[in-house]
């Protein structure tokens, strides 16, 4: 193990290195622009084997890679924001061709209006393409599953999006454990597809016209597969610990064993969180965190089991989705709660967006907050923002919302038809 | 377990969603071979092999390669896969082509 | 808000200055001392001279907040101009200090900053360091070794040492370039007065 | 290379039957007629941009190719056929393969003169060892005979009617062989179905065979689009070679040559009248519409000629 301290690109860079993957096409985008600038450095000083493709664009970017994987190669690529809007086409082409391609995502605001800092509106717009999605909360963590996901990549024959949090890990430079080259190489290991365009015995096929009486069936299939994906995704896992003492799961749970209220949120803001839990926990507060890793597949009924004595949860998305209903995660974490037979209260939190900062402090509002739904025994309105200025509530700092009990419906909520017609 | 079907002449719109190839790829040559595109045929060529000069016109122009060729030589055509579509009667410069109606003889 | 023994730094600078480059080796040597690090500057569309902050939060244990840091331990700022234009002192905890680069005297930045900031100041002539050492205007390697002595979360031999290896992988070609940063550094560390 | 009928003939077919191409559809012809040339030893990696070929050639569970086929999109062939030729070079370098492989794309007008050109620009600016055949059936007409920006002026598509007012398209066609040509590939040329097919063979047999990313563009008649009894066909390209609508040239390392020069040069009615889509061109009060267009190839018939003597 080699103790180092690493920007999250870097970090992500040497990964690919160590990996030494066939073929990598990528065109630069901030905030991932120096994956691509490290990696063909790499290139450059002869350190990898790595047929490097300078596109001409993202869209040819998941062009080259489905060709190379479609030949037998071991294709990765890295993008951001637009770029991954821009591949979303082909995103879903590579799922349904089963390609275990791996992309390394910095996640950045989609434009408009234009912003180059974090949220997850990139990585999250493409969450129905058929992707495997992982999130990171640190450059370690953006690491390790970059390596872990070749294989995972490779066993379920599904694509990977490792994502992390544009500048915020991918620009801040912090401490990391790092594998030597040999590890990580005998680790992943070679890449041995069983059909591919470039095979000797048979030629192959791929990318047909799929009439109605075969389509829902390709798409049933695929479906499987993300199914199957799971005992794959904890199998790595524990390999993976074997060899780091890292170990990795859907999701980590931050002092749950007694929490009342609890906290669901993906990427580096977990960090904050957790700083967050770790003071109330001081002052004696039975406060914990989910930090989800792998939104897709989503672990659904492990995620459900991990908030089954909590009493109210608060759901955070860093992405809108304009639903009138909660943000992405909000709306799948709280459908898996829905098969508990004690329901625990669950408020969504859009915040973050376009770079917007998640403080130490924004945590323990939204904290208190989930006291206070359980104090009235009412979520009132579960579709809420942190972080956002709002005229009805601001206070002198002009940035956190002061007035924390929301006016919205009573308990009676659900009873009568006229409540629904808004 | 399931058995997945390995060859195109094994699935069909009955097979299953566990029967299919994954991905939808296909690992053999030529499967369409297997389909009867000659059903689609309104006019059918006719090869008149005493005026055949063997230029290879025909087999050059068929869209559909269905003109066989055997050491140089064409054989009759293939009509499970000709559609009719009568290049070869117009390139053949020997009249070695008719179209008759399908059915007719 | 910072854990337990973390020391938390805000660097003010334009933008190529080298304000992020100083946050970064800072960075780097408190790694070096075995420290848990963050070094990260806050990124936007901001060109060449517009103002830039950046960011280090050093700690015996893991840091996991990943906030921006709003009642840093010390304010660095490279450019005294920005006093006029940023509230640079905004956040500094008691018992934390002001590192600015000038000419001036701490007296005079108290004066200016009468009502705004009444802690500690401590003053660092980095351009006559600089041109005197580099012979150019380079304020960071001195803002940087300024940091080092007030904040004193690297042992001053230790950080002599690591930034020498760290200069020669910044500027491998040009041994010039490792020998001037290192005489500012050590000028700054020998000649600069904590108060 | 000389061109030997006799031997060609006994090849197998790389395309085969049983494709649901439309009955006479001349993509059917181009490809054939390219994969012919390939040497019977060497395998090949087939690409397709989305279009008539691709929907009629590889139909879930029936491939109609010989030869390993891919495709993904409309605007992203180039791009997907780099990524293969990409990875066979580093998997022959790690001796992981033995085989050579040849790579060849086709598109048709839509995928390649219009939502496939960034794609294909930047192959060929790149340089990776294909070629990439352009079907010209000039109209997107897999989705229903739409004008694109290889449809000529004054022809009557879907999405460029002729109308009372307006007679057809009303922009020329693009030159896309010169365009691919000024981005320096090493073989460039442009060919129909003439004869024995001689010209189209030997071309397809250069770019294959010439290293780098090379193109070859094929005007591959649609009876359909173009209304013409599909059985026509050789008439209608011999038509357009011999009016100079579709000249056959090549270009090779910059240099630029004729391949075929009309005995005498035939008048543009001769190639209009005989397809329904340049029927109203005819109608009294259009006869600008076929002065116009007559004027036009004649210009780039001298631009060509002029193009072609400058390397003489």
């Amino acid at each position: 193990m080699i103790r180092d301290r690493l920007s999250g690109n870097a970090a992500v860079a040497l990964a690919m290195k160590q990996i030494n993957p066939d073929v990598v096409g990528a065109f630069p985008i901030t905030p991932s622009t120096e994956i691509p600038e490290h990696f063909s450095q790499y290139v450059a000083d002869g350190e990898v084997g790595t047929e490097f493709i300078a596109v001409e664009s993202e869209h040819s970017a998941m062009s080259t890679c489905i060709g190379a994987s479609a030949a037998g190669a071991r294709a990765m690529t890295a993008s951001s924001s637009a770029g991954l809007a821009y591949m979303y086409e082909l995103l879903y082409v590579a799922a349904s061709m089963r390609l275990p391609i791996v992309m390394t995502v910095a996640n950045r605001a989609l434009s408009g209006p234009i912003n180059i800092n974090n949220d997850h509106s990139d990585s999250m717009g493409a969450r129905d393409s058929g992707w495997i999605q992982m999130y990171a909360e640190t450059n370690q963590e953006a690491y390790d599953n970059l390596i872990q996901a070749v294989i995972i990549s490779e066993r379920s024959r599904l694509p990977v999006m490792c994502c992390q949090d544009g500048f915020i890990t991918s620009h801040g430079v912090s401490n990391i454990e790092l594998l030597e080259d040999e590890v990580v190489r005998e680790f992943v290991g070679e890449y041995e597809p069983e059909n591919y365009l470039l095979k000797h015995e048979n030629p192959l096929a791929v990318g047909p016209y799929g009439t109605s009486p075969y389509y829902m069936e390709v798409k049933r299939e695929q479906a499987q597969a993300m199914k199957d994906s799971m005992p794959i995704i904890l199998d790595v896992g524990r390999k993976y610990a074997e060899l780091t003492g890292r170990s990795y799961k859907f999701f980590e749970e931050y002092m749950m064993d007694d929490a009342d209220v609890a906290i669901v949120v993906m990427g580096s803001s977990a960090g904050t969180g957790k700083e967050a839990v770790d003071r109330l926990r001081a002052e004696g507060q039975r406060v914990g965190l989910i930090k989800l890793r792998t939104f897709r597949p989503f672990p659904r009924r492990p995620l459900a089991a991990a908030m089954c004595k909590v009493k109210a949860v608060a759901i955070m998305d860093k992405a809108e989705s304009f639903s009138n209903s909660g943000g992405p995660l909000f709306n799948e974490a709280r459908n898996s709660l829905y098969d508990l037979p004690a329901k625990p209260f669950a408020i969504n939190y859009i915040y973050g967006l376009g770079g917007r900062d998640i403080r130490v402090e924004d945590y323990y509002n939204i904290f208190k907050e989930l006291y206070i739904v359980l104090e009235n025994d009412d979520p009132s309105d579960v579709y809420r923002y942190v972080g956002v200025r709002d005229s009805r509530f601001v206070d002198e700092e002009q940035r956190m919302v002061k007035e924390v009990y929301r006016p919205g419906a009573a308990k009676s909520y659900g009873q009568n038809r006229e409540e629904y017609e808004v | 377990m399931y058995e997945r079907k390995r060859h195109a002449r094994d699935i069909n719109e009955k097979s299953t969603w566990q029967e299919l190839t994954v991905g939808a790829e296909i690992y053999e040559p030529a499967t369409s071979l297997l389909v009867n595109t000659g059903e689609w045929r309104v006019n059918r060529p006719v090869f008149l092999e005493e005026k055949c000069k063997q230029c290879m016109l025909c087999f050059l122009y068929c869209p559909d390669s269905s003109v066989p060729v055997k050491d140089s030589k064409r054989l009759d055509f293939d009509y499970m896969h000709c559609k009719g579509c009568g290049i070869c009667m117009t390139v053949c410069p020997f009249d070695a082509i008719k179209m008759v109606k399908e059915g007719a003889e | 808000m910072s854990g337990n023994n973390m020391v938390e730094f805000r660097w003010h600078g334009r933008g190529g200055q080298g304000a992020k480059t100083a946050c970064m080796f800072l960075a780097e040597a408190a790694f070096n001392s075995g420290k848990d690090v963050q070094g990260f500057p806050e990124y936007g569309p901001e060109r060449m001279g517009a103002p830039i902050t950046a960011y280090n939060r050093i700690s015996d244990s893991v840091c996991k907040v990943h906030s921006n840091i709003y009642d840093p331990d010390y304010v660095v700022v490279v450019d005294e101009t920005l006093l006029k234009t940023v509230n640079v002192t905004k956040g500094i905890k008691p018992g934390g200090a002001l590192i600015i680069n000038t000419h001036r005297t701490a007296d005079e930045i108290r004066e200016q900053l009468k009502g705004v900031y009444d802690g500690r100041v401590c003053t660092v002539d980095a351009e006559k360091i600089s041109v005197e050492t580099l012979g150019k205007y380079f304020p960071n390697t001195p803002m940087l070794a300024a940091a080092v002595k007030v904040s004193k979360v690297i042992e001053e031999e230790q950080f002599i040492r690591d930034m020498e290896e760290s200069f020669r992988n910044k500027f491998p070609t040009k041994p010039h370039l490792v020998e001037g940063n290192m005489n500012a550094l050590k000028r700054t560390l020998k000649e600069f007065d904590a108060q | 290379m000389a061109y030997d009928l006799k031997k060609e003939v006994n090849k197998k077919d790389r395309l085969a039957g049983g494709h649901r191409l439309c009955a006479g559809c001349g993509a059917g012809i181009t490809v054939r007629t390219v994969l012919r040339a390939l040497k019977e030893e060497d395998k090949a990696v087939v690409g397709n941009a989305t279009s008539c070929l691709e929907v009629s050639t590889f139909m879930y569970p029936y491939t109609a190719y010989e030869d390993s086929y891919i495709h993904t999109a409309f605007e992203n062939a180039a791009a997907t056929m780099s990524g293969v030729e990409a990875a066979y070079n580093v998997l022959k370098r790690k001796g992981k393969i033995q085989d050579t492989f040849k790579f060849i794309v086709f598109g048709g007008d839509g995928g390649t003169y219009d939502i496939g050109f960034q794609s294909l620009s930047g192959a060929l600016e790149r340089g990776h060892d294909m070629v990439y055949v352009c079907y010209d059936n000039e109209a997107y007409m897999n989705t229903g005979i739409q004008r694109s920006s290889s449809t000529p002026r004054f022809a009557d598509a879907t999405t460029s009617p002729a109308g009372i007012s307006l007679p057809g398209k009303q922009q020329n066609k693009k030159d896309l062989t010169a365009i691919v040509a000024a981005h320096g590939s090493p073989y460039v040329a442009q060919t129909t179905f003439l004869g024995n097919m001689k010209d189209l063979h030997e071309k397809a047999y250069k770019a294959i065979y010439t290293p780098g990313a090379t193109f070859l563009n094929v005007l591959s008649p649609c009876p359909r689009g173009w209304r013409y009894e599909a059985e026509n066909l050789p008439e209608i390209c011999k038509l357009a070679v011999e009016t100079c609508v579709w000249p056959m040239f090549e270009v090779e390392d910059g240099v630029w040559r004729l391949t075929y020069e009309p005995k005498k040069k035939l008048p543009v009615e001769e190639f209009l009248s005989k397809q329904g889509r340049f029927a109203h061109m005819f109608k009294p009060g259009n006869e600008w519409t076929i002065e116009e267009t007559q004027k036009y190839v004649d210009k780039k018939w001298e631009e060509l000629l002029y193009k072609c003597s400058r390397n003489a």
